[in-house]
């Protein structure tokens, strides 16, 4: 049913047209013009370049529920929600997930449809250390919308391989 | 130091369980589980069945209970039948005396037991998935039971020898389990609260091992981190440390398998 | 009281030896190495979680460090309450002020049980060390 | 085999969003982490999950190693008739796996 490739490039497309509205478009703001000063990695806004194109991006709709502070890197539950009937006509395509300190930028790429019913999905991930995580939701009208989170990772004090 | 003073000067008169417990260190109405001690998140992880990863475990531990096996061709379900109701409460009474042996043993080593003398099949080592898996799946069926711990004067000198292993200093920074775990608890290592200490979940998930890990695996954990030499999986002093923290734990409930960071 | 510690002789063959040193009540007055420590290196050795181990235990005035223990007192003013010479038995070791302390020492390797055999015979830190951290814990005056 | 635990309604209404939890039994070893020997872990982790309901596609999910070891899941679909939901992982050294429930619907 979701032809995953095919929702990429029609997103890619989209993003362009997204970008030529946002433009003149208020309370827009872009993911790549916010990011340095948090002074985000290059490796993340280039990944997400990669993913979604250089199209600025909403705020907005996407709801990202991530601990704070967590215990420990190696299990983080994040869930992510997006504001959408899930209609035919009306969908989340695409829901990226990045982070900014792990060795991988990336961390999840979901693809779903009017058939999910609702776009609510949650996982587990790990993070090497206390940074920033993004979610990106791009829309069946083309528009992209993010949420971003920051988490404090408690470094574990004894650790098993210490010898 | 008065107080870990008599602690220690006190060992020697030990002789039965009541004067094991006058010597008691954290007051019946202060013991508290690990999981009181976590995070939100992390207490929802174990809490369900449908989210817990230590249920892999205890899936895999429930086919290995039907599964025949060795020379025998016999099952744990052939001799016990449903664990359910045979193994209900088994875990929350270990390490137990047996009078064969001379000497307590864990419920790892009274699997490997039924391994060897029931099943006559070789035993699972030590931190094996199929042993952890079995002992997950025996341990669940105790969880919300309180920790209870034979009143058996056999027993006593095991108590007291593990006691004596976790007031004892150890490791280049000469540290005890005590010194933690009964003088510390509740104040912050670096960013983590310190337990006190009750075997309450194990097997344990702890997501630094993104795994399921046996208490002997903790207590070698603890000894690494004091630079200690930690004890060899199964030696007598490991099993003594085991059934101090289950005798020192009493009235805890089982939460196998437990989510831990 | 003069009480003469560790020396070079009663380590054993191979291992690094200790250097020899004089504590005067509740202080050693002279340098380990014979020299002022670098405050600069101590800072980075206290803030190091597998060096010093400080912050474990510790909490300072390092509003930058994130996760300070709280198991042992705050280092902030700890060069204001303490002499150079309190200071450097404080690290070398606490046990001789107070037995029942769970401050490790850094600068002892005999009386220890159960030592993991990579650490057998070495100090916490070393005598260089040692200064370094002194030299950084004096200039915590508040 | 890895261990899994699927959790599906094995009942719905025409219509109803349910939701799915999954669980597999997999390291997911992200290929940064050094072994005691010194050298390099290999990359072993599960990077697709799809899941379909009565063979149309769903839900997919192309993971990195940033995600958890014992790779948890959840999502929702709509109940939209009797079958068969099917989910699939596959991953580095040829890791397939593919388990399947029930679902009844009213």
């Amino acid at each position: 049913m979701i032809d995953y490739d095919r929702a990429m490039q029609a997103t890619r497309r989209s993003i362009l047209i997204g970008s030529a509205r946002l433009a003149v478009g208020a309370g827009l703001v872009s993911l790549v013009g916010t990011i340095p000063a948090r002074a985000t990695p290059q490796t993340m806004r280039d990944a997400i370049r990669e993913a979604v194109g250089d199209a600025p991006l909403r705020t907005g709709r996407v709801t990202l529920d991530i601990p704070s502070l967590v215990e420990n890197g190696n299990t983080v539950p994040l869930t992510v929600a997006v504001d959408s009937p899930m209609t035919e006509s009306d969908h989340v395509k695409t829901i990226h997930i990045f982070n900014e300190k792990n060795p991988q930028p990336h961390v999840i790429t979901i693809a779903l449809g009017p058939r999910a019913g609702k776009a609510r999905v949650a996982t587990r991930i790990k993070l090497a250390d206390t940074q920033q995580v993004v979610a990106i939701a791009a829309m069946s009208d083309g528009s992209l919308w993010t949420a971003s989170a920051d988490v404090i990772v408690t470094i574990a004090a004894c650790i098993e391989d210490v010898n | 130091m008065t107080a870990a003073f008599l602690r220690v000067a006190i060992l020697p008169l030990v002789a039965g369980f009541a004067s094991l417990a006058l010597a008691a260190d954290i007051p019946t109405a202060e013991r508290r589980s690990g999981s009181e001690f976590m995070g939100p998140e992390t207490r929802a992880m174990q809490d369900d069945d449908t989210t817990n990863p230590g249920m892999l475990w205890v899936l895999d531990g429930e086919a290995a209970w039907r599964r025949r096996e060795g020379a025998a061709d016999k099952s744990c379900a052939d001799c016990h039948g449903y664990a359910q109701t045979s193994m209900n409460g088994v875990a929350a009474r270990y390490p137990a005396f047996d009078a064969a042996k001379g000497r307590p043993v864990d419920l790892e080593e009274r699997i490997n037991m039924c391994r060897s003398e029931q099943q006559k099949a070789t035993p699972l080592p030590f931190e094996s998935q199929a042993l952890l898996a079995l002992t997950a799946y025996v341990g669940r069926q105790s969880r919300g039971q309180a920790i209870a711990v034979a009143d058996d004067a056999r027993t006593y000198p095991f108590i007291a020898a593990g006691r004596e292993i976790f007031e004892r200093r150890q490791g280049q920074l000469d540290l005890s389990c005590a010194s933690c775990h009964d003088d510390n608890w509740g104040k912050k290592l670096a960013g983590a609260p310190v337990p006190q200490a009750h075997p309450t979940g194990y097997p344990t998930y702890r997501l630094e091992w993104q795994t399921l890990g046996s208490l002997q695996r903790r207590l070698r954990n603890c000894m690494i981190g004091m630079r200690a030499e930690p004890y060899a999986y199964g030696t007598a002093e490991n099993v003594d440390l085991e059934l101090y923290l289950m005798w020192r734990a009493r009235g805890l409930a089982i939460e196998t398998p437990a989510v831990r960071p | 009281m003069v009480v003469l510690a560790c020396s070079a002789a009663a380590a054993a063959p191979g291992e690094p030896a200790l250097r020899s040193f004089a504590i005067v009540g509740d202080a050693i007055p002279d340098s380990l190495t014979g020299a002022p420590g670098d405050a600069a290196r101590g800072r980075a050795i206290v803030f190091n979680r597998q060096v010093g181990l400080c912050l474990l235990c510790h909490s300072g005035p390092f509003p930058d460090e994130k996760f300070q223990g709280n198991l042992a007192p705050d280092l902030s003013g700890a060069g204001a309450r303490s002499s150079i010479g309190q200071l450097r038995l404080r690290l070398v070791d606490a046990s001789r002020l107070n037995p029942a302390t769970i401050m490790p020492s850094y600068y002892r390797t005999e009386g220890l049980t159960r030592v993991a055999p990579a650490f057998v015979g070495k100090p916490i830190l070393t005598a260089a060390q040692i200064e370094d951290v002194v030299a950084f814990l004096a200039t915590l005056q508040e | 085999m890895a261990r899994t635990l699927l959790n599906v309604p094995a009942k719905a209404a025409r219509g109803e969003i349910i939701e799915i939890k999954t669980l597999i039994a997999h390291p997911m070893e992200s290929g940064y982490r050094v072994g005691l020997n010194g050298a390099m872990i290999p990359r072993d982790i599960i990077d697709l999950f799809v899941c379909t309901y009565n063979g149309a596609e769903v839900f997919r999910a192309t993971l990195s190693p940033a995600i958890a070891a014992n790779p948890f899941i959840t999502f929702s679909t709509v109940a939209t008739e009797s079958g068969t939901i099917e989910f699939r992982w596959t991953g580095d050294n040829g890791f397939s796996q593919t388990e399947s429930v029930l679902i009844a619907v009213e």
